[in-house]
């Protein structure tokens, strides 16, 4: 390691990533394909695909559509749900020295608290990010759309956890940095910024929308700039650490969102591309810039 | 549960040519001697088009064929992805990310029929060889197309020795005048112990009503190449889901890229794939 | 004129276009250098660039910023103020079968009703659009980002002119549905979306934001997903005409939004990258295809 | 008020070779009779690089020389764009709008000097083949780069009678050794009666602070050709602001693409012009 590389992240309450680049959520899955694909423990953080209380099949096909410089998702939230995570998948993170984030969803507060106890005695989990702004889901935005929800939301949840919250802010809102406060002064530990832009695309041939529920999440490089100015916006805001997410592609990307206030990043749509491209951003962050 | 990707590997080749078949099918060769040594007939490769972020993902491609340190893929430029590779010149790298995907489980005996529908060509050379090697000499292939400039070429299929290469086309151009599956109809009196199909996934259904519907017993191999727009091709990003009649015959969700592309075809729950709008095209 | 070509469209109040195929506000000035480059006169309408009481400098450069399919822009609203607009440019205009629609800016409503009333004898002038939705300057988006503060702004404006007024809505809130909704209810006779997304880039080599205020508008292919998304949200809201615009680059990415409801179209950046893009959307559009 | 655009036009030629010059100088040659037959000198021409949306924008170029049909421009690969130019082919399209902007008033008289910084070499070759056209043969090109390899090569300056080039490096490796303005320093002895500039705006403010400080008088014809980002480059974005000198001294906005690119040194606000963060690089 040289002596410029970047150190590790501390996000309070026990949670220190041993450097600052991660794998965004469900982008990676729970980590087991990446692991056999690359070198996965290097690692600052692995936030987990979207786990609701129960399992969850996900919306019908297409789930994806690509626009130029993105694509948009409508995943709705497939998986096995969060007693599967506990019991199965846990078992198979002892050992990994990557902290594995586990990113809770949900329709209702109690969906919510009842995700987060479920997962607080299971040790493998090293922190929980709530993902209170997926646009693929029936009132998937309504927590991360009005501050005084995303705060009551964030009050309950940290009634029953000891475990570092991060908070997963929506940018399709009219003040992010109102929601970052919001769940800042709730109790949140972190927030990270920002999950997808509400999309929507034609079919060329059909005229009809691509995706079954008409609109999806956009990720990717076209989103970059504006995540920036969000995330910007979210550092000016609050005194908790920031997580910057959206459009990352190289470490020049990524370090836009160090230079601009956040302590991490995550890697997302990347990932699809390059499966090393958050090696790559670990590889290329040199502390003296930024 | 979890893929086995222990095989794939991110390589970048070079491109030896591109060569151009007529009627737009193109061959693609390039030298890549991980994914030459990995790839089972049926697997396939994500492959990078272009170098900007526009288009963005990979695009996914059957390994047509291996030769030592060499892959062959089939494709037409249909799209932004596939001009860009259309465009592609002798020394250009080439970035791909395979083997990926559950390919067909290849028999060693007994009689097989390969169903492929346009571009469903492109696994079945590696597979035919593979068949071959296994000792399998009784193949039929039957190849249909549009027209007949969008045929593979039937000496393609399998070197030295072409297997013996029924055609359809739809416009009568070659061979027989109509869809691939009235070939397949004739061909079911002979009673092939293994069927494989690949091709767009509304033939792929017909292939299935044309078995269901002539009353004889499925054959015990019967598996089909399965098609669906893909976000990362390794089971990340769980966006090439496709309806698959699970334990109780009732459908779940299945990944192409991890699960598939090749699945057994009495899993697939074709009505529920015909419901669905089709895969995305720009 | 093929059987099949798009027809006119009546935005109310005597505004009809000749053609659904506009150019934006800000990207084409008032019409006077892309007369001497295309045949500007097939077209629906110019919007002219947004027009404020006084003459403003604008902002210092740099003013635009080059992102993934996108581009920022922060012009601060250069223009040689509405006195000017009316007595120099308008007579200009004499002759010209393309229909002018001045895009007017401000800081308060005294200003746009300043404007409004300065325009409401000039002949040449065949209506009007409001631009609440500038990110660039200091309030620029107040108005555009509170439903009631729309409301009040269009109501004011309303009471000066007979003119058609077109509301031009902002992409960065929360719900743009209810901003549509109050401008409607207000008697704007129509609505146009979007207006830019607020970005961010920083410079690679000195880790400083590009663009002097920090943020800019980002316009370009990139947001095409994003404003068809809102554009759609609007035409589900509203029963006035709708005006989409972001990100069209050709007669496909325009025919997207009419599909979704809108009944004609701005062409913006793409005009910078091919000054033709407008009137070949124009002619690649057909009736029988949305 | 209004720029004259009736002489630019879109215009797709063909590339008929990139030459590499060393040091990382590249020589684009077209065939573009439009802009051969239309571009004056200093005027310049917004380049598609590529045909994907990333990069999206055109880059400006100066057209460096014409010669019948076809225009050269100068350039190095920095960046997204360039590095597409870089690698265009013979035969390949090239996607033109020119002729742009404001050129050079060409005198037809006296003695000339030509200052280039960098790649600010582009637009002479075009300049000094219109001075002699009007009689002018008393013309010294003042080169100043990097280092050697990067100095476009004196030869290219005019043909077939190459000017008196005078070459400074930073480096040294060869000609003086040192800025370039300490070559005009000298020059001025001569008392020039037309100095034209082109380089990065922060080498034009140094030309300039080397004229005040000598303390001679300013040549009657004193001229730069100067750089922003570009929306457009045809006046409608007003995104290529530059600070000018207004009637009463007050500093303005002045489009680079319309009201320039080429400005009378005269009235450039270079105070202003330094203050400003610089031009956008990637
Ligand atoms: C497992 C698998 C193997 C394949 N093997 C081959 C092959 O060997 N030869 C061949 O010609 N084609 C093959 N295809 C289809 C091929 O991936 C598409 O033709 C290609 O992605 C089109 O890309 P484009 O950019 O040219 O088209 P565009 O239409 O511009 O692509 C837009 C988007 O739609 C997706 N898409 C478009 N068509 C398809 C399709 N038919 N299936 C899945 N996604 C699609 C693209 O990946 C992209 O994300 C295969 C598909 C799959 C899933
Ligand atoms: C009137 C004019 C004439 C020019 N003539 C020449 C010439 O003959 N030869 C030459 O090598 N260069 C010339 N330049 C500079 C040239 O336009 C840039 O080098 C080029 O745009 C870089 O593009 P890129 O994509 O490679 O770089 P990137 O840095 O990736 O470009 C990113 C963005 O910044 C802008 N940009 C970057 N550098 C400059 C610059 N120096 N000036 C203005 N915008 C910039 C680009 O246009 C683009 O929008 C000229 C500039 C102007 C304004
Ligand atoms: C296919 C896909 C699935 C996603 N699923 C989730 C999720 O389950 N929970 C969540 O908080 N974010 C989810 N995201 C959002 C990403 O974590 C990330 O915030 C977003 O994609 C922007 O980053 P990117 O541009 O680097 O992809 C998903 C994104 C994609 C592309
Ligand atoms: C350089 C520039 C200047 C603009 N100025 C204005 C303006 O003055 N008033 C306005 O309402 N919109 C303005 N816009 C927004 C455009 O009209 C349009 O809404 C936006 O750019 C999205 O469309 P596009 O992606 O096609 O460019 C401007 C856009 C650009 C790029
Ligand atoms: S393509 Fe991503 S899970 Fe299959
Ligand atoms: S580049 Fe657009 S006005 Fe000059």
């Amino acid at each position: 390691m040289t002596e410029n590389a970047p150190g590790s992240v501390d996000l309070g309450r026990g949670l220190t990533l041993p450097n600052p680049v991660g794998l965004a959520s469900g982008t990676a899955g729970y980590g087991f394909e990446l692991e056999q694909l690359i070198d996965i423990n290097r690692l600052g953080a692995l936030y987990t695909k979207g786990t609701t209380m129960d399992a969850r099949a996900g919306n019908p096909p297409p789930r994806v559509a690509e626009t130029g410089g993105g694509m948009l998702n409508s995943i709705g939230l497939q998986n096995p749900g969060v007693d599967s995570v506990a019991t199965t998948y846990a078992p198979r993170w002892t050992g990994w020295s990557i902290p594995i984030i586990v990113n809770i969803a949900g329709g209702s507060v109690d969906e919510y608290v009842h995700c987060v106890s479920v997962l607080e005695p299971v040790s493998e989990v090293a922190g929980i990010e709530l993902n209170i702004s997926c646009p693929n889901i029936a009132q998937g935005l309504d927590f991360g759309r009005d501050p005084a929800e995303a705060a009551r939301l964030v009050a309950a949840v940290r009634a029953v956890t000891q475990r570092c919250v991060i908070v997963k802010l929506s940018p399709n809102v009219t003040d992010i940095a109102a929601v970052a406060r919001a769940v800042e002064d709730a109790g949140a530990d972190a927030v990270s910024a920002v999950n997808t832009y509400i999309g929507r695309k034609i079919h060329r041939a059909t005229g009809r929308s691509v995706l079954p529920l008409g609109t999806g999440g956009l990720s990717g490089p076209a989103i970059q700039p504006l995540a920036l100015a969000a995330v910007a916006a979210v550092c000016a805001a609050v005194h908790i650490p920031v997580i910057g997410v959206g459009g990352i592609i190289d470490a020049a990307s990524a370090r836009d969102f160090l230079i601009v206030g956040a302590c991490a990043v995550q890697v997302g749509t990347a990932t699809f591309v390059n499966p090393e491209t958050a090696l790559q951003v670990l590889d290329g962050l040199r502390v003296d810039d930024y | 549960m979890t893929a086995d990707l222990s095989r794939a590997a991110l390589e970048t080749g070079e491109v030896l040519v591109v060569e151009r078949l007529g009627g737009g099918l193109l061959e693609l060769v390039a030298r890549l001697p991980h994914l030459a040594a990995n790839a089972m007939p049926g697997t396939f490769a994500q492959l990078r088009c272009g170098t900007s972020t526009t288009p963005l993902l990979r695009r996914p491609f059957s390994v047509a064929w291996t030769h030592d340190d060499t892959c062959g893929f089939v494709f037409e430029a249909v799209g932004a992805g596939t001009r860009l590779l259309a465009a592609l010149q002798p020394g250009d790298p080439l970035d791909t990310l395979g083997p990926l995907g559950n390919g067909f489980s290849v028999v060693d005996s007994g009689s097989v029929v390969c169903v492929s529908g346009g571009l469903g060509c492109a696994p079945f050379p590696l597979l035919i060889n593979a068949l071959r090697r296994r000792g399998v000499e009784d193949i039929l292939v039957l190849n249909g197309a549009r027209t007949a400039t969008r045929l593979y070429p039937a000496e393609r299929f399998a070197r030295p020795a072409v297997p013996v290469v029924a055609e359809a086309t739809d416009d009568g151009t070659r061979g027989h005048h109509g869809p691939v599956t009235e070939l397949l109809q004739q061909a079911l009196s002979s009673r092939p112990t293994a069927i494989y199909a690949c091709g767009p996934n509304a033939m792929l259904g017909a292939v299935m009503g044309t078995l269901l519907e002539s009353g004889a017993d499925l054959p015990p191999t019967l598996e089909a190449s399965l098609e669906a727009p893909m976000g990362c091709g390794f089971g990340t990003c769980l966006g090439c889901a496709l309806p698959v009649l699970g334990e109780d015959r009732v459908t779940v969700w299945k990944l192409c890229c991890t699960d598939g592309p090749v699945m057994p075809m009495r899993d697939v729950d074709w009505d529920g794939l015909r419901a669905l709008p089709g895969a995305d095209v720009a």
